[in-house]
């Protein structure tokens, strides 16, 4: 089991994903800023982080998650400062035996980040 | 005390001075800062004290040069 | 909403995905052959597709899904012939509005994929 | 009639010919199926008949020149 966490400035770029030996699943998720909050044209989401609380946040929530589900890995890339809409802002990647555990860790990851980690977005309106 | 997202925009500052007991509990801390700055009730309401980057139970005691943080309404993803 | 079926010769290769247009969720499942099965040193996978009956059952179920979830697209790339071990023969790219539909297309999808579409693989053992 | 996967295998080969009733329906065709290629048993038991490349119902007529596929322990992903 191995856990990756990273918090990158700006978007999060595209990359390539080599799945852990013996998966049998990979499940990557891209969060990507929309174009409109609240009925409102937006040109960015502005991130704030606190550090280094976030990345251990992060990190001990990774480190359960893939306990609990009995996943083989899980790596999170989180933005900080400004991403552009159609950007991607959060991705993450989950490497498993059989894709119901990588579904449902992804599912439990992703809630609990939104509510455990010290992570807030701003709206930049056009 | 540091503050972030919405409750910093509310109160205009990132950080803001508390003067409690030596030895007041995170619970106190929280009372106390709802007390001194109005607009935070909401954000004490629904948030959690962050002492030293992990969240602290409310007995815990907050000791001179801790780090203290209000973590209310993150919205990350 | 769009949908997109490909069967492939061989394993399905690395590419890059762009977000449909207000899509704020992108999510990626690759299928990977996994290198032991019952026990027992695999060399591939050998797939056997049922055409033109196995991409049209693609298409109904993506369509099915697609609009029972209320997503924005599902692409799907499904291998024929040999797959060798680590490498992707299923490949599902669902783009929507939140995470929540994604999460749960994607899992109504592959469950149904492998009971009511007319594909077969067979162990190459080593 | 076409097999694949598990049930070519059973039998050795990927299709097999059926003498059936001239207006004889899929579930007949399955009956006639698994008393002429017992081997076939466990797949006509838990597999469906596909006409002309779809799903068909159990009532639904078999007509010469269809395209008549046993779709039995499918296996994809």
């Amino acid at each position: 089991m191995s856990v990756e966490i990273h918090i990158v400035e700006g978007a999060v770029g595209v990359e390539t994903t080599a799945a852990a030996p013996g998966a049998g699943a990979v499940l990557v998720f891209d969060g990507v800023v929309r174009g409109v909050e609240e009925g409102r044209d937006l040109a960015a989401l502005e991130y704030e982080v606190y550090e280094p609380m976030a990345s251990q946040q992060l990190g001990a929530l990774a480190a359960d998650v893939v306990r609990s589900h009995g996943l083989m890995g899980l790596r999170c890339i989180h933005s900080r400062g400004r991403v552009g809409v159609g950007k991607c802002s959060l991705r993450v990647t989950i490497c498993s035996a059989h894709r119901a555990e990588a579904l449902a860790g992804m599912g439990e990851f992703i809630d609990r980040l939104k509510r455990d980690v010290p992570i807030w977005k701003k709206p930049i309106w056009v | 005390m540091l503050l972030f997202g919405p409750a910093a925009i509310a109160v205009g500052r990132e950080r803001v001075m508390l003067r409690v007991d030596a030895e007041a509990t995170c619970e106190q801390v929280l009372i106390a800062m709802g007390a001194c700055e109005p607009k935070l009730g909401p954000f004490v309401a629904s948030g959690r004290l962050a002492v030293n980057h992990a969240f602290a139970p409310s007995d815990q005691v907050v000791r001179e040069g801790d780090e203290v943080a209000l973590i209310a309404m993150v919205s990350g993803g």
